[in-house]
């Protein structure tokens, strides 16, 4: 209600514009940036590892050390370089060497070559959105991840047993999950729960659950059935808890169903140590569950868990089924729908669309795949207990969902099967690789694993192969226009 | 009946628990009202100050078990105190920087902040392991935990009485949520913070510098969850892993409460304390089923009221 | 503004690239300027470049996750026991450690197995630590014919299940239980005892074999249950003080069982405190604190009395190596290793099969820091005395086997 | 910035405003959301002490040129300057301390703070609010006084109106910004409204008006700018363009009189 002249107000802006403290300098930032980095990266490589008698042991090894200042160097060096190259100066030079470089390749490579090149380039140009070779690309891939087990480095049996009992456990458990936070944008840190009880099934199913009360498992076989009975089971029984934790707490908003499923876990753990009726024999479990046995039409074959081929094959096999299932869902009616509930779940109510249906559907397929995951990683493990479905495992693959690229069943595969192999490698490479000594220590890993993630998610926060949808709604928010999810947008629609 | 003989300390247990809950759900809620993100680094930042306190007092008081008493009593206690809430300020501030501010700026979606969280507590508490030993620590003691009056009714084998240390949990988390309350409602930051909270965009428009905010909320959060890990450290335990636990209860706790509010967090910590500790009273073998009971009354709530207990729709504190 | 983040970018993992390099560098000079470098590196004891071939130990436990403390308490004594003996010498090959973390979980422990088996240098495993992955995993050493000696795990039911090359070297829950129920019974001769588990596998194995002996001996038993990761023990604390029970029980490990030890001593309760072995490590008191430890009783089969000057050699030699106190299982895990390492000594050639190797861990006779190292045809310890230890100012020390605590009370 | 800026008296003479020095000029100012183009090349000029009404369709850039302006996009090319300097690099909440007021489109009132607090809220930029800037909200909105304890969200569309116009005079602007102030309100409170913005104009304040109701705001603009897909597609005195038939047509068609 004032006005201020305009040469008053001029002052103001070029007071604003004015340069900052010589110690705002961003120059002096990014040093301070490397700086902190590499004396991060000193303790993480490491080798020595903290006591906890003497607190200062780990700082002592490597900042006040000559490793500390072998980095310290390093990192200001890095620095010099980093700026010189910021002040055009060596950019140049090295500008005018490929330039050079360039003339010279450009005399010793015949012409023909490089019309042969860009008659190369144009033919992949053709190929690679070409139908058929796109086909026979994913034929070709399937036949790999199908001989996997014959091949280079999984012919070790290590690496046979962490792809049938972790690679593709975790990666059909995350094609589930892909469902239920990918498509259906519904955030839930509970998964594991439906695993759990697909494992419990398996269980149960093979006689070595309930235990009696002398703790005996054989006098008193309930039910001994073929595991393969287990599947369409578990599949009943994970369907009937999506739905029974879903139909009631679907209608919550985003962060308080994570908290809500987080909770089922919780209690599905609970219920499996405190052992209702000796059904789970509590914090015991059960061991020696027989594991699949196949006996039709003359042909006989007993999966043996000392050999971890056969495990990987029927892996393989559900995760095809289920892919192939998916991707005729993600692009059904009910795939759209989904999107719509994701995008905007009011607009999609609002135009018709049942959502809470929807959104139970995504749950309960869900949780039926966690559940086969279950079944499968408890066959191949032949015992159970609560502590195999930490409360960590369900946030762990909702992390290997979001790092492949959520969304996208590709990504959701590679996301899955790098995160979940590579602790594995890390710890026990194969000879060939760090001449087989472990890359990290293994105590270290988890350490790595968190960092991965943590670099990654900052780097790259669309994942490894994002959809494309995904990829275009980050797109589209890193520039401010709509929210990349809906999911965190209050229920009712409101907006602030 | 068990329950009604033992009410009095049943319910002196749980606000002591639920206090500790309450100061570590704050920065769980605080986060999320500017944020909208699941600050699951929050369990380690919690951590960070319990163990920045008990180096100060073993740095203090040494190791020797010798305690102190008077005003070094004092002295170290609030030391130790300050010297965890300064970590883990310190932790949160730079957890914000190096993880958050540059989704921020690219406007990734929640998920990715979630996961982000996710990948730093792995990061951080492993590393933590790494730097002090997978054991737990040992904690000096401060003070002589001496007992200062008597609750009523009184089980077989002896007076139950409340102690030192827990008139000093308790005092301190109430004296802390309620300058945080008076900071909240009545400074500038504060009134910043819940424009913030409501919207960022807006506020800016008032000018609101949103980003040193955040960041302000971060170190707001971090004192509380420091001050809360030491005094955690000196009635439980201090290690590596201490923070998940008590970082998923306080979570709930700030869910219970209406996530993004921050008095709903405190009357969340709380009222999750007391439900823990009467559960235990009511239920025969009660402490099996404390995470059922409360992840059940949880759902109860949410199902009664969906954005919790003093949800955004009613309440006026950010 | 894109240019400047690649340049940052490009400036991060340049850094990156230096330091990984810098550490490589580093670890094959064997040094680093730190007093522990070479010990603590990650998989393998590094061996004296004396022309010798190389053998490996394994060790298969929880190295990393929640259970991580009690892996690397093995883990240390293993490394120990193999450091000590190639400084001896005396071996036509020199020994490495090669680790296999399992997280003490069951999900990982035939992946874990693999590894080892794999690995035709291994020839003998240390683990697996904990009941759950031995379950997963022993079938895998039967067929490898690999010898696996667990330091820990100690469900009974493990050598009942037809695992041959399986062996530990502690004493099973139920020799353990009944010993405890049977000490408290008789020579604390407590009319009731108040028994609280972890709903670990470890502490309900305990205390079900604990409760089942103790109704046995006509005692008044009362249970409950308290999860590792409890946040408040008052309430069951002053269960516990107001039943007045004579006698009180935890079977768990010492992590959560120092902290219930704070809430006991608060609580006020002034009857007989016990553990068992998953609790008898000094984190115990410093978890606790020196106040709330005082006059804590363990159960161990295992014999490491301070008077045994091999002990205290022990003691200094893994402090050195490992910057730590030993822990639960850490003599477990030096046995074990030493008791491959007799057997590989016995055999004394560079070239020795797992079977041979197998064959004779199952006729090995060895004199371990902790006890006589003998085993049963089913792969249990053959010792069964179990010995009984009190927190006296601060310090585990010994106050005898309960067989004669038994009798001569 | 010192709180209480020198003042002068407000050059209400009987000249056009539009002949005073340009306080905030735009010239060609591109702005993209990812792909999408909203300005292509804007030139712009708002005159201190004048009211320009900014008009077109829906999608035509009218918020997205205020949002440029008060910092909360960054253009791709092209130059907002603010008393004849760039502004460029200046986050937005330091804009605000130039004395640019924003109230945004859909009013954005913090719903769950007071009446009070809101208009407090507007005061952010200085160390404490001025009780003299509050009794002049006040007497520009008695409304907002009687109501001043109530939440923000309880309050009527034309209240929120009315407080995110006063919660922008809080921070004494000499240029406000206003987006689309009739948006969903009655008829009777939009002239109410428009007759507030005369008087806060008068009191010397510079605006710009964002407005799709065409009509009623260029009666009380001096000048006018219609956009459409991102083009200043003409550019005139008020009267001219409301006399224009091509104006009439596509934009009074509904609400000339």
């Amino acid at each position: 209600m004032s006005t201020t002249s305009i040469s008053e107000l001029s002052a103001q802006v070029r007071r604003l514009r004015k340069q900052d403290a010589w110690w705002k300098n961003p120059m002096l930032g990014r040093l301070a940036i490397i700086l902190a980095l590499v004396l991060v990266l000193s303790i993480l490589t490491n080798q020595v590892q903290g006591s906890s008698s003497d607190y200062t042991l780990l700082f002592k090894s490597s900042w006040f050390s000559s490793r500390g200042a072998q980095y310290v160097i390093g990192g200001v060096l890095i620095w010099i370089i980093a700026e010189a190259w910021r002040i055009q100066g060596l950019r140049r030079i090295a500008g005018q060497t490929i330039s050079v470089a360039g003339r010279r390749t450009a005399l010793i490579v015949p012409r023909s070559f490089t019309r042969q090149y860009s008659r190369l380039a144009g033919f992949f140009r053709w190929l690679i959105p070409n139908r058929w070779f796109r086909r026979v690309l994913v034929l070709a891939v399937v036949a790999v991840a199908i001989f996997l087990p014959y091949l280079g480095l999984f012919t070790l049996p290590y690496f046979q047993s962490v792809l049938a009992g972790q690679v593709g456990v975790y990666v059909l458990a995350a094609l589930g999950l892909n469902v239920v936070v990918g498509w259906a944008g519904l955030l839930d840190l509970g998964y594991i729960a439906f695993f759990a009880i697909g494992a419990y099934t398996t269980a149960i199913l093979s006689g070595k659950l309930p235990v009696g009360a002398d703790g005996n498992p054989e006098a008193h076989p309930p039910i001994h059935l073929n595991l393969f009975f287990a599947f369409p089971i578990a599949v009943v029984l994970t369907m009937t808890a999506g739905l029974i934790l879903g139909a009631p707490t679907l209608r919550l908003r985003g962060d308080y169903l994570a908290i809500v499923t987080l909770g089922f876990h919780e209690i599905v753990l609970q219920l499996a140590k405190n052992n209702p009726h000796n059904l789970t024999n509590g914090p015991l479990g059960a061991t020696g569950i027989s594991t699949f046995r196949f006996n039709l039409f003359g042909v006989h074959y007993d999966w043996n868990p000392t050999d971890s081929k056969p495990y990987w094959f029927l892996a393989i096999g559900l995760i095809l089924i289920v892919v192939f299932a998916f991707r005729r869902l993600e692009h059904s009616k009910v795939g759209r729908t989904w999107t719509a509930i994701r995008e905007d779940e009011v607009a999609a109510a609002a135009s018709g669309v049942p959502t809470v249906k929807y959104k139970l559907m995504a749950f309960m397929i869900g949780a039926s795949t966690s559940g086969f995951a279950g079944v499968l990683a408890t066959a191949k493990i032949t015992a159970i207990t609560p502590d195999n479905f930490p409360l960590q495992l369900s946030i762990f693959v909702l992390a290997y969902v979001i790092f492949g690229g959520m969304g996208s069943l590709t990504g959701v595969i590679v996301g899955a099967s790098l995160m979940t192999f590579l602790p594995f490698f890390l710890q026990g490479p194969p000879s060939w690789f760090n001449s087989g000594k472990p890359v990290v220590d293994p105590k270290d890993i988890p350490m790595w694993v968190g960092a991965v993630l943590l670099t990654m998610m900052i780097f790259r926060p669309q994942g490894l192969i994002p959809s494309k949808r995904r990829a275009q709604e980050l797109a589209q928010a890193e520039h401010g226009v709509g929210d990349a999810d809906a999911m965190t947008e209050p229920a009712e629609g409101v907006a602030p | 009946m068990y329950f009604t003989q033992h009410f009095w300390e049943l319910l002196f247990q749980g606000i002591r628990l639920g206090s500790l809950y309450a100061l570590i759900a704050i920065g769980y809620t605080m986060v999320y009202g500017v944020l909208q993100l699941i600050n699951f680094a929050h369990s380690e930042v919690f951590m960070s100050g319990a163990l920045g306190g008990v180096f100060m007092l073993t740095a203090l008081a040494g190791t020797n078990g010798n305690i102190p008493s008077g005003f070094s009593a004092f002295e170290y206690t609030a030391l130790a105190l300050i010297a965890g809430a300064v970590v883990s300020a310190a932790v949160a501030f730079s957890l914000e920087r190096v993880a958050y501010r540059p989704l921020r700026k690219r406007h990734a979606p929640k998920l990715v902040y979630l996961i982000t969280a996710i990948g730093a507590s792995i990061f951080l508490y492993n590393l933590a392991g790494k730097l002090f030993g997978r054991n737990n620590l040992q904690v000096p003691e401060s003070f002589h935990s001496g007992p200062v009056f008597v609750l009523p009714g009184s089980g077989p084998s002896g007076p139950r009485t409340v102690k030192t240390l827990d008139v000093l949990i308790i005092a301190t988390a109430f004296v802390m949520m309620i300058v945080l309350d008076l900071v909240i409602n009545r400074t500038k930051l504060g009134s910043g913070i819940r424009a913030v909270a409501q919207d960022a965009e807006t506020a800016q428009l008032m000018g609101v510098d949103v980003g040193k905010v955040i960041s302000r909320t971060f170190i707001i959060g971090g004192l509380l969850a420091g001050v809360g890990g030491v005094l955690y450290a000196m009635f439980h335990a201090v290690s590596y892993t201490m923070g998940f636990i008590p970082g998923i209860k306080a979570f709930t706790a700030a869910v219970l409460g209406g996530i993004g509010n921050v008095r709903g967090a405190m009357l969340g910590g709380l009222l999750l304390g007391i439900v823990e500790s009467f559960s235990q009273g009511i239920i025969p073998n009660g402490l099996e089923w404390v995470d059922v009971v409360s992840f059940v009354v949880l759902v109860v709530v949410l199902l009664i009221r969906p954005t919790g207990i003093l949800g955004e729709r009613t309440g006026r504190a950010a | 503004m894109r240019t400047i983040n690649r340049v940052r970018a490009g400036a991060v993992i340049a850094a990156g690239v230096f330091a990984l390099s810098a550490c490589a560098g580093s670890s094959t000079k064997s040094g680093g300027g730190s007093t522990s470098s070479s010990t603590g590196s990650g998989s393998s004891t590094s061996a004296a470049n004396n022309g010798k071939p190389t053998l490996e130990i394994g060790v298969q436990g929880p190295l990393s996750g929640a259970n991580q403390a009690l892996g690397l308490n093995i883990d240390w004594g293993v490394k120990l026991a193999v450091q000590q003996e190639n400084a001896k010498g005396d071996l036509p090959f020199n020994l490495a450690v090669k680790e296999a973390d399992d997280q003490g979980l069951q999900n990982n422990g035939a992946d874990e197995a693999n590894l080892l088996i794999q690995d035709q240098k291994v020839m003998g495993v240390v683990g697996p630590a904990f009941s759950g992955p031995t379950a997963a995993a022993g079938a895998l050493y039967s067929t490898a014919n690999l010898v696996a000696i667990s330091p820990s795990a100690t469900a009974p039911k493990l050598t009942a299940s037809g695992f041959k090359t399986f062996y530990r070297v502690v004493a099973n829950d139920n020799i353990q239980g009944k010993a405890a129920a049977d000490y408290m019974a008789k020579a604390l001769k407590a009319s009731n005892v108040f028994v609280v588990d972890d709903k670990s596998q470890y502490g309900q194995g305990l205390s079900t074999a604990i409760v089942a002996e103790l109704k046995a001996d006509g005692v008044t038993v009362e249970t409950d249950s308290a999860q590792a990761g409890t946040q408040d023990y008052s309430q069951l604390a002053s269960k516990v003080a107001s039943s007045g029970a004579k006698a009180m029980y935890y079977a768990g490990y010492y992590a959560d069982g120092g902290v219930f030890a704070k809430a006991l001593k608060s609580a006020g309760y002034n009857g007989t405190m016990m553990s068992g072995d998953g609790s008898k490590d000094p984190n115990f008191i410093t978890t606790a604190g020196k106040d709330a430890a005082e006059g804590w009783q363990f159960t161990c089969a295992c014999l490491d009395a301070g008077t045994n000057p091999k002990y205290a050699a022990f003691v200094s030699a893994y402090k050195q190596l490992a910057n730590a106190e030993p822990g639960t299982y850490s003599i477990e895990g030096y046995d074990a290793a030493n008791t491959i390492i007799s057997v590989l000594k016995g055999l004394n050639t560079a070239t020795p099969t797992r079977q041979a190797v197998a064959d004779a861990v199952g006729k090995v006779d060895y004199q371990g820091l902790s006890k006589e190292v003998k085993f049963t045809s089913t792969g249990d310890i053959s010792t069964t005395a179990v010995y009984v230890y009190q927190i006296k100012s601060g310090v585990i020390t010994l106050l005898g086997d309960v067989n004669t605590l038994v009798g001569g009370s | 910035m010192s709180d209480q800026a020198s003042t002068i008296p407000a050059p209400r003479t009987e000249a056009s405003p539009s002949d005073n020095a340009a306080l905030l000029e735009l010239s060609s100012v591109e702005v993209a959301y990812g792909g999408i183009v909203a300005l292509k090349g804007i030139d712009l000029e708002v005159r201190q002490g004048e009211i320009v009404a900014l008009l077109g369709a829906n999608g035509a850039g009218k918020t997205t040129t205020l949002r440029t302006v008060s910092g909360l996009l960054k253009p791709r090319s092209g130059e907002v300057r603010y008393a004849g300097e760039a502004l460029t690099g200046i986050p937005a909440h330091k804009i605000v301390q130039l004395g640019i007021g924003h109230s945004p489109e859909g009013r954005r009132i913090f719903s769950r703070m007071t009446v009070l607090e809101n208009l407090q809220m507007g005061a952010y930029r200085f160390k404490s609010v001025s009780q003299k800037d509050l009794d002049q909200v006040f007497e520009l909105f008695p409304r907002l006084q009687e109501r001043r304890t109530q939440l923000g969200g309880n309050l009527s569309g034309g209240e929120q109106q009315m407080l995110a116009i006063g919660r922008a005079m809080m921070g004494q602007p000499a240029l406000l910004l206003l987006d689309e102030p009739s948006m969903g309100l009655a008829p009777l409170i939009v002239a109410q409204i428009f007759e507030i913005i005369e008087r806060i104009n008068a009191l010397g304040t510079t605006i710009l008006l964002v407005e799709q109701n065409a009509a009623q705001a260029l009666k009380l603009a001096h000048r006018g700018y219609v956009l459409e897909t991102g083009e200043v597609v003409m550019s005139a005195p008020a009267g001219e363009l409301l006399n224009d038939p091509r104006i009439r047509e596509a934009y009074l068609g509904e609400t000339a009189e």
